[in-house]
C-alpha cells in the first residue's frame, strides 16, 4: 500500500509541476492545486499509514498519528486561501494587462494574434 | 583632553557656517574661522612638548570589540601636518570669503571645508589605524563635495566623481592593508604597529600588505599612474585646489608613507615600488606641466611632480632622504598654496586662467605679480628661497643612493632633467602671465584684488623667503621633531645652512636653472613636438570606461534575468531535484523495514482513478472547464484516500474545501479565457516533462522511504492527554483548537487576510462581460431556474442544522468549526447562485469584512481570556455540569475559540465568493473606506 | 511567565481587527492614528522585551500552557527580540510615511500592514517549525495584499510572479516539514536539535534532504541567487511604504537560515553539522556580485535600491555560511543597518521621483526639485550609509564583516568580493546621485513638497545611521552577546526542554 | 435473529450495489445525452437507498438502532432531480 | 459471509466509478461530463458508507452526508456556468 | 390556499418538525438533552432563515401529503426496475421523446415537487419549466405554464400526460389547496 500511495504522491507532484510550468495563469492555478494535493498526502503520510485507526478516543485500540492530520488540515485551509488569492489575482492581471500570460505579456511570436477580450 | 579638542573644534566648525548662514559674509567667515583658530592655539600650546621630542596621547574607548578606539597621538609629524592643515586652512577661509561670488552659497562651502579639515586632522592625529581609515574615507567624501561645489558645471561633476572613484578604490585597498596589519600585529593601535616593523616585514603577507597600502597612498597622492584625477579636480573653486591639492589631501598619501615609515620601509620591495613610482611621477608631472595652458593645470601637474619627488625621497630609505622629504613637504605646501591662490586671484580679477590670453599682467597687478613670481621662483628652486634648500637636499640624496646598483647614476640625471623642466614651467608661469606682451581677449580689465584677498598669499610668500633665508630659526625645531617622529629612532646629522660650498648638488641646481631657461626660450619646437603626440583626455576616457561598465552590467543582468516566471520556477524546481535528490543517492535502500500494508482491489481501483484523473487534468488542461471537472475528481479521490487511511476530519475538510474551490474557479473562469492557446514549443514541453518527472521521482521516493521507516513521535502525548487535558475525544480537533491552537489562530488569520486582499484586488478592477461562452453559444435566458430557487430555499435550514451539529460534535467526533463554517457558507452561496445578489442583499445586508473581524476578535478574546487566570495565551478550560433535566453537559473554552474559527470562515468565504460574484452586478466591490 | 513575549504578535492583530470594525473603520484619520499609535506602543513593548531578555536571558512562552516539545512555544533570545525591535522601528517609519496619503489609495492598507507585522514578529519569535510555516504564510498573504496596494500594471505583473513563486515555496516548505517530522517525530526546533543528535544512521540522508529543502524555502524568502529574480521587480513596483516594510522580509529568510542551521544542524548534529554552508557560501558571494552588477545596471533609483537589498542579502548569507560568533554578530548588526537604510531609500526614491516630475526616479535629467537641499542631504546620508563609508553605520558593518572572515582562503575571497562590490556600489550611487540632483533641465520646480509625516518618516529611519555609529560600542556588544547566546545550543535546549534533554550523547 | 439481519444486510447491499452499477452502465451505454440522464437520476437513488438501508440494518445489529443514513436519502431525494433538471 | 458480500459490492461500486470516469473522459459534450462527475459524487457516497461498514465505525457518516449536501452545490455551480457563464448575478 | 403562517413565531411548522427530526437523526438519540436543543434549533433556525423563503402555499392536508410520499416511493422502486431493464436491454427498441405538459399548478413549490416526482418516476425526466419569470418581464401575469419532460421510451403521449396530471398533479393541488 505504501508503495502505491508513494507512487500516487510522486505522480501528482509531477503533474502539478508540469502544469505549474505552463505559460497561462489558469493552468498554473490548477497545477498549484494539484501540487497542494500531493503536498497534503505527503505530509499526511509522514505519520505513516493506519487502517481502521481514526484518532477518536475509544473507537479503536491502535490510533493513527493525529498530528500530521492536524497539520494537513491547517495546510489545506491555508492552501485554499492562497489559491483563492491567486485566482483573483489572475483575473486582475487579465483585466489590467489584457492577457492571461504569467509574464503579463505574450511571448514575441504570439504578439501578432493578441487574444481578443 | 585638550588634544581631543584639536579634533573636535573643526568638527563643531562645520556647524558654525550653517548656523550663521544669514549673517553678513564677513561675519560668517569670521565666525567660521574661530574654531580652527582655537584649535591652532591649542596645538601651539603643545608645541614646546612636541619639539622636546615627546609624543602626546589621548584615547577613548569607542568600539572595543572591533579594535576601533578614538585614539590621538600628537608627535612631531602630526604637529607639522596639523600646523599646515589649520594654518593654511585659516588663510583659505579668509581667501574664500573674497573669492566666492554673491550667488555661491558661502555657508555650504565653509561647512564642506571644515568637514574636510576635520577629516584631515583626524588622519594626522589618529593613533588607531581603523580610526585613521575612518577619517581617510571622510576626506574622500568631503573632497567630493568640495570639488563638485559648482555642480552645475559638468566638468566639476565629472572631476568630483572621478576623484571619488579613484580615491575611494584606494581607500578600500588601504582598509584591507590596515586590517591585515591589525591581524599580523594583533592590534590596530598605531604605537604597537610602528613598534613591530620587524614582525610585519618578516610576515608572509608583507608583500600583499605593502602593495595594498601603497595603492591607498598613491591614489590619494596622485602618483603615476593614478595621477590623472588631480588635474580634473581643478574644476573645483580655487580655494579648494589651494587647500586640497597643495597642503592637505594629496599630502595625506605622503603622510601615510611617512607615518608607517618605521613599520613598512626598509625592504627592497619598498625601495623598488616607492622610489620608482616617485621618480616616474616626478618626471611625468614635470614634463606635462610645461604644456598646460591653464594656470591651474600647470600647477596641478607641478604638484604631481613634487609629490613624486617627495615619494622618491621616502622611497630611497635613507634617514636623510626622509628628513629631506619632510622638509620638502613644508616648503611645497607653502609655495604651492600661495601659487594656487595667486592663480585664483588672476582668474578672479581677469576672468581667465588661459595663459594664451593672459599676458603682461605685471602692469595691471604688480603686487600680486611680485608675490607670484617669488613663489614660482621658490618652486623652481632658486637660491634664498625655501624650495632651493629642500631641492638641494634632494639632489644630494639622489647622489648617495645605490638603488639600481651600477645603474644608480641614472637617478640623479633624471632628477636633474626633472629639475630642468620644473624650472621651465616655473618660468613659463612667470613670463607667460606677467610679461610677454599684452593680454588677448580678456572679458574684463585685470586689477589688484581686494586687500584681504591678497593677504594669505603675502603671508605664505613671506614664509617662503624667511625659510629660505633663515631655515634653522624658522623650521629647525619643527623639522627635527617631525623627522624624529618619522624615523622613530634618533635623527641623523643634517644642516639647514644655505651654503654648503660648491658641490655636485649645486652644480645640478645650476644645470637645472640654466637648462630650464634654455628650454623655455625654445619652447616653441617642444610644443610643436608635443602636439604631434596623441593626447589622451583622462576625463572622457574615464566617462567612457564608466559607460562601458554600466553597459556590460546591463547585458549580464539582462542575460540572467529575462523576466520569465517559467525560468524562475525552473531554477526553484532544479534546486529541489538537486538538494533533495543528492542525499538520496547516498541512501543505500529506500525501504526502511516497516512492513507494508496489503493492497486490495478497491484501493488499486481508487489509485487508478486518482492517477487517471490527474493525468487527464494535464491532458485536458487547455479546455479549462474539463480540466476543472477532472481535478475535482482528483480531489474527491484524495478525500476518499483520507477516509480510507483513518482521517475522517481531513476527508470532511478536503470535501468542503473542494466544493468551495470549484465554485470559486467557476466564478473566476467567467472572467478568464475558457481555452488555453497552444504555446509551448515541443522542446519546452519535453524539458518540462523531464523536470516534472524528476521532481516527482524524488518526492515519491522520499515519501516511500519515510512511510516504511519506524519512528517514535510526540503524538502519543496528544493521544494520552486529549481527553484529560483537552476535554475532547477527537484528538485531531483537540490538537487544532488546543494543543496547537496557535497554528489554527494563524490559519484563520491567513484566511481573513486573504479575503481582505481579494476584496482589495477586486476594487477598481476594469471588468468586462463576455456575451457568450467559449464555444460561442449565447447564454441561456433563464437566470434563476424555478426548481433550483425553491429547493435552495428549503435546503438552507437543513444545512444550518447540519452545520450546528458538525460544529458541536467536532470536539469529540469528526467535525468542528471550520467544516461547519464552510457548510454554512456554501449554503448561503447557494442562495446567491439560485436567486442572485439583489435578492440576497435585500434579505441579508452584512459587510462580510466585519464578520471576519468579529470572528478573529472572538478567537483572540478567547485566547487572551486565559490571562485572567494567569495562564498563557489560548490555555483551554473545560468542565462538566449537571443540569437537572438535561443531564451532564460539557462546556469548554475551546468551543468559544472554535466559534471564532466558524465565524471567520463564514465571513471570509462569503467575502471572497460574494465579492467575486458581485463583479457583474450593480453591487461591485469598491474602495469605500475613505468615507 | 511574562506575556510580553507574545505582545508583538497579538498587538498588531488586535489593531488590525479594531481598524476593520466601527467606529474606527469609518474615518481615515482614525485608522491612521490608531495604526500609528499602536505601532509606537509596539515599539515600546518590544524595547521592554529586549531589555528583559538582555537581563534575564533566554525565555520561552508555552502557548496553551502545553510545555515543549509538545506545545507551540515562542522563544525570546536577544537575536530574535532585536529583530522584532527592528521590525517595529522600521514599521513606525513606514506607517507614518503611508499615513501621509498613500494609505488611502486602496482598501485595508492599515489592517493588512498590521497583519504583516503580526506575521513578521511571529516568524521571528516562534520556536516551532510548523508554526514558523504558519507565520510565513501570514506575512506572505499580507504582503500579497499590500503589494497590489494603489494598483497599477507593474504591481499586478510583479504580484503574479511573487505569488506563484511563493506558493511553490510554501509547497517545498511542507515537503520538508513532512520529511523532518517523519524522521524526527517532533516539530519543536530545540527538540529537533536533540533528535538530530541521536539520529539512527539509516535516517541521516532523509533528514539531510529535508534540511536542504528548507534551504530552498528560506533562500527564496531571502532572495538568494538563483531564487532572487522576483525581488527587483516586486520591491520596485510596490508602493513606497510597503517596499520599505519589505526591506525586512528578506531578513526573515536570513534569520530562518541562521536559526535552523545553527540550532538543528549545529555542531551537535554530527554528520549533518553545517550541511547548508557548502551551498550558502558560494551562492552568497555570487549574490553579492550579482547585486553589485544590478546596481550598475539599474535604470532607476528603485531598481538600484532593490539591488542594494540583494547585495545585503548576499553579504548576510555569506556571513551565515561562516559559522562563528563574529560572523553571527556581524549578521545582526548588518541586518539592522541595511534594513533601515534600504527602507529609507525606498521612501526617498518616492519623494525624489515625486519632485522630479515625469522623469520620476529614472536616472535621466529631470525637472529641478523643489527641495534639493533637504532631499540632497537625505540622499547623501543614505548613500554614504549604504555604501559602507564612514562616518555612518555602514562602515561599522563593513568592519564587522571583514573581521568575521574565517579561514585565510575564505578571507581572501570574501574581502575581494566585498571590497569590489562596495566600489561598484560607490560608483553606482555617485552616478545616480549626480544625475538625480545635478543634471536638472529647466528652472521651475513643481508644486510637490515633502509632507511633514514623510519628512518625519525619512529622518526617523535615517537617524539610525549616525546613532548606530555613536552607540556602536554597546550595539556591537549586544550583537556579540546575541551571537554567543544563539550558538550556545546546549544552554537554550536545557532552558526549553529541561535538564534531561541533551545533545551530547550519540546512540 | 442475528442471521436474519445479516441476510437482510447482504440483500440490501447487493441490491443497492447492482442498481448503482446499472445506473452507471446506463450513463456509459446510452446513445444520447438525455437518455443517459435517466440512468443516474433513478438507478442511483434506489441504489443508494439500498446501500443505506443495508448500513442501517448493519449498524442496528452492531449497536443501538442507527437511522441517520436516512438523512442522506432525504438529501439525495431533494437534490438529485435538480442536477438532472439543470442539465 | 457478510464481508464477502461487502467486498463484492465494493467491486460493483468501484466498477461503477470507473465507468463514470470513462464517461467523464470521453464526454463528448460538457453536460455529459458534468453528469458523470455528479454521478461519481453520489457513487462515492456509497463507497464511503461501505468503508464505514467495513470498519464498523460510524465516523465516516458525515463525510457521506457532506457529499450528499455539497456535491450537489458544485454540480449546480457548473451547470449554472454552462447555462449563464455568470454563476452569481 | 394560504400563504401567511398561522403563528408569526412559527413561520413553518412542518419544516420545524422536519428539522427536529433531522436533529434527532443526526444525534441518533431521543435523550432529553437532544430533544431540548433540537426543539430550540428547530424553532430558531426557521426564524433566522425565514427571510430566505419566498411566500409559498402551505400544506393544508398533511395526511394526503403522507400518502403522496408513499405512492412516490412505490413508483420509484418500480421505475428503477423498469429503467434497469431498459438500460440493460437492447437500445434500438427505445423511442425517446420530449413531451410538453400543460400545468394547472401556478406556484413554484408545488411545481418543483411535481417536477422532482416526474424525474423520479417511470422513464421520465423533467427538463424545463417555462415560461419562466426572467423571460416574461411581468412575471405575475403568467397564466399557463408548461412542464417539458423527456421520456426514455414513449408509447402513448396523451396517456402519459393524463397519468401524470391525475396521479401526481391532482393530489398536489389537493395538498396545497390551490
Ligand atoms: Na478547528
Ligand atoms: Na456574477
Amino acid at each position: 500500500m505504501e508503495s502505491l500511495l508513494a507512487g500516487c504522491i510522486g505522480f501528482l507532484t509531477a503533474c502539478g509541476v508540469f502544469l505549474l510550468l505552463r505559460g497561462r495563469t489558469f493552468p498554473v492555478v490548477v497545477g498549484l492545486t494539484m501540487l497542494a494535493y500531493a503536498v497534503n498526502l505527503f505530509l499526511f503520510s509522514s505519520g505513516r499509514l493506519t487502517l481502521q485507526g481514526a484518532a477518536v478516543l475509544g473507537t479503536t485500540e491502535h490510533y493513527a498519528d493525529p498530528l500530521p492530520q492536524a497539520l494537513v488540515l491547517t495546510a489545506i485551509v491555508i492552501g485554499f486561501a492562497m489559491t483563492a488569492y491567486l485566482v483573483i489575482l489572475a483575473i486582475r492581471a487579465r483585466a489590467d494587462l489584457g492577457n492571461d500570460h504569467v509574464d503579463g505579456k505574450l511571448p514575441g511570436n504570439q504578439m501578432s494574434r493578441k487574444e481578443s477580450r | 583632553m585638550t588634544l581631543l579638542w584639536i579634533l573636535l573644534l573643526p568638527l563643531l566648525g562645520t556647524l558654525v557656517p550653517l548656523l550663521t548662514a544669514n549673517w553678513r559674509r564677513s561675519a560668517c567667515a569670521m565666525a567660521t574661522a574661530i574654531p580652527p583658530a582655537f584649535a591652532l592655539m591649542i596645538l601651539l600650546y603643545h608645541a614646546s612638548a612636541v619639539f622636546a621630542g615627546e609624543s602626546l596621547r589621548y584615547s577613548l574607548a569607542w568600539i572595543p570589540l572591533l579594535g576601533l578606539d578614538i585614539s590621538i597621538r600628537l608627535d612631531g609629524l602630526a604637529f607639522l601636518f596639523s600646523l599646515l592643515i589649520l594654518g593654511i586652512g585659516l588663510l583659505i577661509i579668509l581667501y574664500a570669503r573674497y573669492y566666492l561670488s554673491e550667488q555661491d552659497s558661502m555657508p555650504r562651502f565653509y561647512a564642506y571645508l571644515m568637514l574636510f579639515m576635520t577629516a584631515m586632522m583626524g588622519i594626522v592625529l589618529s593613533n588607531n589605524i581603523l580610526q585613521l581609515w575612518f577619517f581617510w574615507e571622510l576626506t574622500s567624501i568631503s573632497s567630493f563635495l568640495l570639488i563638485s561645489y559648482w555642480w552645475h558645471k559638468s566638468e566639476a561633476r565629472r572631476g568630483a566623481r572621478m576623484a571619488l572613484t579613484v580615491t575611494g578604490a584606494g581607500g578600500l585597498c588601504l582598509l584591507a592593508a590596515l586590517l591585515l596589519l591589525g591581524q599580523v600585529t594583533g592590534s590596530y593601535d598605531l604605537d604597537v604597529i610602528l613598534a613591530s616593523g620587524a614582525v610585519i616585514q618578516q610576515h608572509s603577507w608583507y608583500p600583499l600588505i605593502l602593495v595594498l597600502f601603497l595603492l591607498g597612498c598613491f591614489t590619494k597622492s596622485a602618483q603615476f599612474p593614478f595621477h590623472f584625477w588631480l588635474p580634473n579636480a581643478m574644476a573645483a573653486p580655487t580655494p579648494v585646489s589651494a587647500y586640497l591639492h597643495s597642503a592637505t589631501m594629496v599630502k595625506a598619501g605622503i603622510f601615510l608613507l611617512a607615518r608607517f615609515y618605521p613599520a613598512m620601509a626598509g625592504t627592497d620591495l619598498w625601495f623598488l615600488l616607492v622610489s620608482l613610482t616617485g621618480l616616474t611621477t616626478l618626471l611625468v608631472g614635470a614634463y606635462l606641466a610645461l604644456f598646460k595652458h591653464d594656470l591651474k593645470g600647470l600647477l596641478a601637474y607641478s604638484t604631481i611632480s613634487h609629490l613624486g619627488l617627495i615619494t622618491l625621497l621616502f622611497g630611497m630609505g635613507t634617514d636623510l632622504a626622509a628628513v629631506a622629504g619632510v622638509f620638502h613637504i613644508i616648503n611645497h605646501a607653502t609655495f604651492k598654496a600661495s601659487l594656487f591662490m595667486a592663480a585664483g586671484i588672476i582668474d578672479h580679477e581677469s576672468g581667465s586662467r588661459d595663459m594664451r590670453k593672459l599676458n603682461g599682467l605685471w602692469h595691471f597687478m604688480p603686487i600680486t605679480a611680485t608675490l607670484a613670481m617669488v613663489a614660482a621662483a621658490a618652486m623652481a628652486g632658486v637660491p634664498l628661497l625655501n624650495g632651493f634648500l629642500s631641492k638641494e637636499m634632494f639632489f644630494v640624496e639622489t647622489l648617495q643612493q645605490h638603488l639600481l646598483g651600477s645603474l644608480s647614476w641614472i637617478i640623479p640625471v633624471l632628477a636633474t632633467i626633472a629639475g630642468i623642466f620644473s624650472v621651465a614651467y616655473s618660468m613659463r608661469f612667470i613670463h607667460d602671465v606677467f610679461f610677454n606682451g599684452k593680454p588677448k581677449g580678456l572679458t574684463k580689465t585685470p586689477h589688484e584684488p581686494p586687500r584681504y584677498m591678497r593677504m594669505p598669499v603675502e603671508v605664505l610668500v613671506v614664509l617662503c623667503i624667511l625659510v629660505g633665508v633663515a631655515p634653522g630659526y624658522i623650521v629647525g625645531d619643527l623639522l627635527h621633531a617631525a623627522s624624529l617622529a618619522v624615523l622613530g629612532t634618533d635623527v641623523p646629522e643634517y644642516s639647514l645652512a644655505i651654503w654648503h660650498g660648491f658641490n655636485v648638488a649645486l652644480l645640478m641646481s645650476i644645470v637645472a636653472l640654466a637648462g630650464g631657461a634654455l628650454i623655455y626660450v625654445n619652447r616653441k619646437h617642444l610644443f610643436d613636438f608635443q602636439n604631434t603626440l596623441p593626447g589622451v583626455d583622462a576625463i572622457t576616457t574615464f566617462e567612457a570606461a564608466m559607460k562601458l561598465l554600466a553597459k556590460r552590467c546591463q547585458q549580464i543582468y539582462g542575460w540572467l534575468d529575462n523576466g520569465s516566471l517559467q525560468r524562475y520556477l525552473v531554477f526553484l524546481l532544479m534546486a529541489i531535484v538537486v538538494l533533495a535528490g543528492l542525499p538520496l543517492l547516498q541512501l543505500d535502500t529506500l525501504f526502511g523495514g516497516r512492513p507494508e500494508l496489503p493492497v486490495d482491489a478497491v484501493n488499486a481501483a481508487g489509485a487508478a482513478m486518482l492517477l487517471i484523473s490527474a493525468f487527464a487534468t494535464v491532458v485536458f488542461h487547455r479546455q479549462r472547464v474539463v480540466a476543472l471537472l477532472m481535478i475535482s475528481v482528483v480531489g474527491l479521490m484524495v478525500s476518499i484516500a483520507f477516509t480510507r487511511f483513518s482521517a475522517p476530519d481531513l476527508a470532511l475538510t478536503q470535501l468542503s474545501v473542494e466544493v468551495v474551490t470549484i465554485i470559486l474557479l467557476m466564478l473566476a473562469l467567467f472572467f478568464l479565457p475558457h481555452k488555453t492557446p497552444k504555446q509551448s514549443s515541443p522542446t519546452r514541453v519535453i524539458r518540462d516533462i523531464g523536470l516534472a518527472s524528476m521532481v516527482g521521482v524524488v518526492i515519491g521516493s522520499i515519501s516511500y522511504a519515510i512511510m516504511t521507516r519506524p519512528f517514535n513521535t510526540i503524538s502519543d502525548y496528544f493521544l494520552a492527554n486529549s481527553k484529560t487535558g483537552g476535554g475532547g475525544t477527537n484528538v485531531v480537533n483537540v490538537i487544532l483548537v488546543d494543543f496547537r491552537g496557535f497554528d489554527t489562530f494563524g490559519e484563520i488569520a491567513v484566511l481573513g487576510i486573504a479575503s481582505l486582499g481579494i476584496f482589495k484586488l477586486l476594487t477598481r478592477i476594469p471588468v468586462f462581460k463576455p456575451s457568450s461562452d467559449g464555444e460561442g453559444r449565447p447564454w441561456a435566458l433563464e437566470r434563476h431556474p424555478v426548481l433550483l430557487a425553491t429547493v435552495s430555499q428549503s435546503l438552507l435550514p437543513l444545512a444550518l442544522m447540519v452545520s450546528v451539529f458538525i460544529f458541536f460534535r467536532g470536539h469529540n467526533l469528526p467535525g468542528g468549526g471550520f467544516i461547519a463554517g464552510l457548510v454554512t457558507a456554501v449554503a448561503l452561496i447557494l442562495q446567491y447562485i439560485a436567486h442572485g445578489v439583489e435578492w440576497v442583499k435585500s434579505r441579508m445586508n452584512v459587510e462580510y469584512q466585519r464578520v471576519v473581524a468579529v470572528g478573529l476578535m472572538v478567537a483572540l478574546v478567547t485566547g487572551v481570556a486565559s490571562w485572567v487566570f494567569g495562564k498563557p495565551f489560548l490555555t483551554s478550560w473545560f468542565d462538566y455540569f449537571d443540569i437537572p433535566i438535561l443531564g451532564k453537559i460539557e462546556l469548554a473554552s475551546a468551543i468559544a475559540f472554535d466559534a471564532g474559527v466558524y465565524i471567520t470562515v463564514v465571513g471570509s468565504t462569503l467575502l471572497i465568493l460574494a465579492s467575486l460574484g458581485k463583479m457583474t452586478t450593480s453591487h461591485r466591490p469598491v474602495h469605500t473606506e475613505g468615507i | 511567565m511574562s506575556h510580553l513575549i507574545i505582545a508583538p504578535i497579538l498587538l498588531p492583530i488586535l489593531t488590525a481587527i479594531l481598524i476593520m470594525l466601527p467606529p474606527i473603520h469609518y474615518s481615515p484619520m482614525r485608522r491612521r492614528w490608531v495604526s500609528m499609535v499602536s505601532t509606537v506602543i509596539l515599539l515600546i513593548l518590544t524595547g521592554c522585551l529586549l531589555w528583559q531578555t538582555q537581563t534575564d536571558g533566554i525565555a520561552f512562552y508555552a502557548l496553551g500552557n502545553w510545555q515543549p516539545p509538545y506545545g507551540i512555544i515562542l522563544v525570546a533570545d536577544i537575536f530574535s527580540v532585536s529583530m522584532v525591535c527592528l521590525t517595529s522601528f522600521l514599521a513606525l517609519g513606514a506607517i507614518c510615511y503611508g499615513s501621509a496619503g498613500e494609505d488611502e489609495k486602496g482598501s485595508f492598507f492599515h489592517p493588512l500592514f498590521q497583519f504583516q507585522l503580526m506575521g513578521i514578529n511571529g516568524a521571528f519569535l516562534t520556536g516551532d517549525l510548523f508554526n514558523l510555516f504558519v507565520f510565513f504564510e501570514v506575512l506572505l498573504i499580507a504582503s500579497y495584499g499590500l503589494l497590489v496596494h494603489a494598483g497599477g500594471k507593474n504591481k499586478t505583473k510583479a504580484a503574479v510572479h511573487y505569488v506563484v513563486l511563493n506558493l511553490a515555496g510554501s509547497a517545498v516548505f511542507l515537503f520538508s516539514l513532512g520529511i523532518l517530522y517523519g524522521t524526527l517525530g517532533t516539530l519543536n526546533i530545540a527538540d529537533m536539535a536533540v533528535q538530530v543528535a541521536k539520529l539512527p544512521p539509516e535516517n541521516l540522508m532523509l533528514v539531510k534532504s529535508g534540511g536542504l529543502l528548507l534551504l530552498i524555502v528560506f533562500a527564496l524568502k531571502a532572495a538568494l541567487l538563483p531564487l532572487q529574480f522576483w525581488l527587483p521587480a516586486t520591491y520596485s513596483a510596490a508602493s513606497p511604504p510597503v517596499a520599505a516594510l519589505f526591506a525586512v522580509m528578506t531578513k526573515i529568510g536570513i534569520y530562518a537560515l541562521l536559526r535552523v542551521y545553527t540550532t538543528i544542524f549545529g555542531e551537535q548534529a554530527g554528520p549533518l553539522a553545517g550541511i547548508a554552508s557548502d551551498w550558502l557560501w558560494p551562492l552568497g558571494l555570487a549574490t553579492i556580485m550579482l547585486g553589485a552588477i544590478g546596481v550598475l545596471a539599474s535604470q532607476d533609483l528603485r531598481k538600484l535600491v532593490a539591488n542594494l537589498v540583494i547585495i545585503s542579502v548576499g553579504t548576510l548569507v555569506t556571513l551565515v555560511a561562516i559559522e562563528n560568533s563574529a560572523a553571527t554578530s556581524a549578521v545582526m548588526y548588518y541586518t539592522i543597518h541595511s534594513t533601515l537604510v534600504c527602507g529609507a531609500l525606498f521612501l526617498l526614491a518616492d519623494v525624489i521621483g515625486a519632485q522630479r516630475g515625469k522623469a520620476g526616479d529614472r536616472l535621466v535629467p529631470g525637472r529641478r526639485m523643489a527641495q534639493p537641499a533637504l532631499l540632497g542631504t537625505l540622499f547623501m546620508v543614505a548613500a554614504v550609509t549604504v555604501a559602507g563609508l564612514p562616518p555612518l553605520s555602514g562602515f561599522v558593518g563593513k568592519l564587522m564583516i571583514l573581521q568575521a572572515a574565517g579561514t585565510p582562503s575564505q578571507q581572501l575571497l570574501l574581502w575581494t568580493i566585498v571590497l569590489i562590490s562596495s566600489l561598484m556600489v560607490l560608483i553606482g550611487l555617485s552616478r545616480a546621485g549626480s544625475v538625480l540632483f545635478w543634471r536638472v533641465s529647466g528652472n521651475e520646480a513643481g508644486p510637490e513638497r515633502v509632507l511633514p509625516l514623510q519628512a518625519f518618516a525619512l529622518t526617523w529611519l535615517l537617524l539610525a545611521a549616525p546613532l548606530m555609529v555613536v552607540f556602536a560600542g554597546p550595539l556591537t556588544e549586544l550583537s556579540f552577546a546575541a551571537a554567543e547566546q544563539m550558538r550556545d545550543i546546549q544552554t537554550s535546549i536545557t532552558i526549553i526542554l529541561g535538564d534531561a534533554a541533551s545533545v551530547g550523547e550519540q546512540p | 435473529m442475528q442471521n436474519w439481519i445479516e441476510w437482510a444486510v447482504a440483500f440490501f447491499l447487493l441490491l443497492g450495489g447492482s442498481f448503482v452499477l446499472i445506473g452507471s452502465i446506463g450513463l456509459t451505454r446510452m446513445p444520447d445525452f438525455f437518455m443517459r440522464l435517466h440512468g443516474p437520476t433513478k438507478a442511483t437513488t434506489l441504489g443508494m437507498g439500498g446501500i443505506l438501508l443495508g448500513s442501517i440494518f448493519y449498524f442496528s445489529l452492531q449497536q443501538s438502532v442507527s437511522v441517520n443514513e436516512l438523512l442522506i436519502t432525504i438529501f439525495l431525494l431533494i437534490t438529485a432531480p435538480i442536477s438532472a433538471h439543470m442539465l | 459471509m457478510l464481508n464477502q458480500v461487502i467486498f463484492l459490492v465494493f467491486g460493483m461500486i468501484s466498477l461503477a466509478l470507473l465507468l463514470n470516469l470513462w464517461r467523464l473522459l470521453i464526454g463528448p459534450s460538457l453536460p455529459d461530463r458534468i453528469l458523470a462527475l455528479d454521478t461519481m459524487f453520489i457513487n462515492s457516497i456509497a463507497l464511503i458508507i461501505l468503508y464505514g461498514l467495513l470498519m464498523g465505525s460510524p465516523l465516516y457518516f458525515e463525510a457521506a452526508l457532506l457529499i450528499a449536501m455539497l456535491g450537489f452545490v458544485s454540480t449546480v455551480a457548473v451547470c449554472k456556468f454552462l447555462l449563464r457563464g455568470d454563476i452569481i448575478e | 390556499m394560504r400563504v401567511t403562517p398561522r403563528f408569526s413565531w412559527l413561520p413553518t411548522p412542518y419544516r420545524s418538525v422536519l428539522l427536529l427530526l433531522v436533529w434527532l437523526l443526526l444525534n441518533q438519540s431521543i435523550e432529553v438533552v437532544h430533544l431540548f436543543f433540537g426543539t430550540i434549533l428547530a424553532l430558531v433556525i426557521p426564524w433566522i432563515s425565514a427571510k430566505f423563503r419566498d411566500p409559498q402555499p402551505l400544506i393544508e392536508r398533511p395526511f394526503l401529503a403522507l400518502r403522496y410520499i408513499l405512492r412516490v416511493f412505490g413508483d420509484i422502486v418500480t421505475a428503477n426496475a423498469q429503467v434497469a431493464i431498459l438500460i440493460l436491454g437492447p437500445q434500438r427498441k427505445l423511442n425517446p421523446a420530449f413531451v410538453r405538459i400543460p400545468l394547472d399548478l401556478q406556484h413554484d413549490l408545488p411545481i418543483t415537487i411535481l417536477a422532482s416526482t416526474v424525474s423520479m418516476t417511470p422513464g421520465t425526466v423533467s427538463a424545463d419549466v417555462y415560461p419562466c419569470h426572467d423571460t416574461e418581464p411581468d412575471a405575475k401575469e403568467i397564466t399557463q405554464r408548461w412542464l417539458l419532460i423527456h421520456v426514455l421510451n414513449l408509447e402513448d403521449e396523451a396517456e402519459l400526460i393524463a397519468t401524470i396530471k391525475s396521479r401526481y398533479e391532482a393530489p398536489l393541488k389537493e395538498i396545497f389547496q390551490c
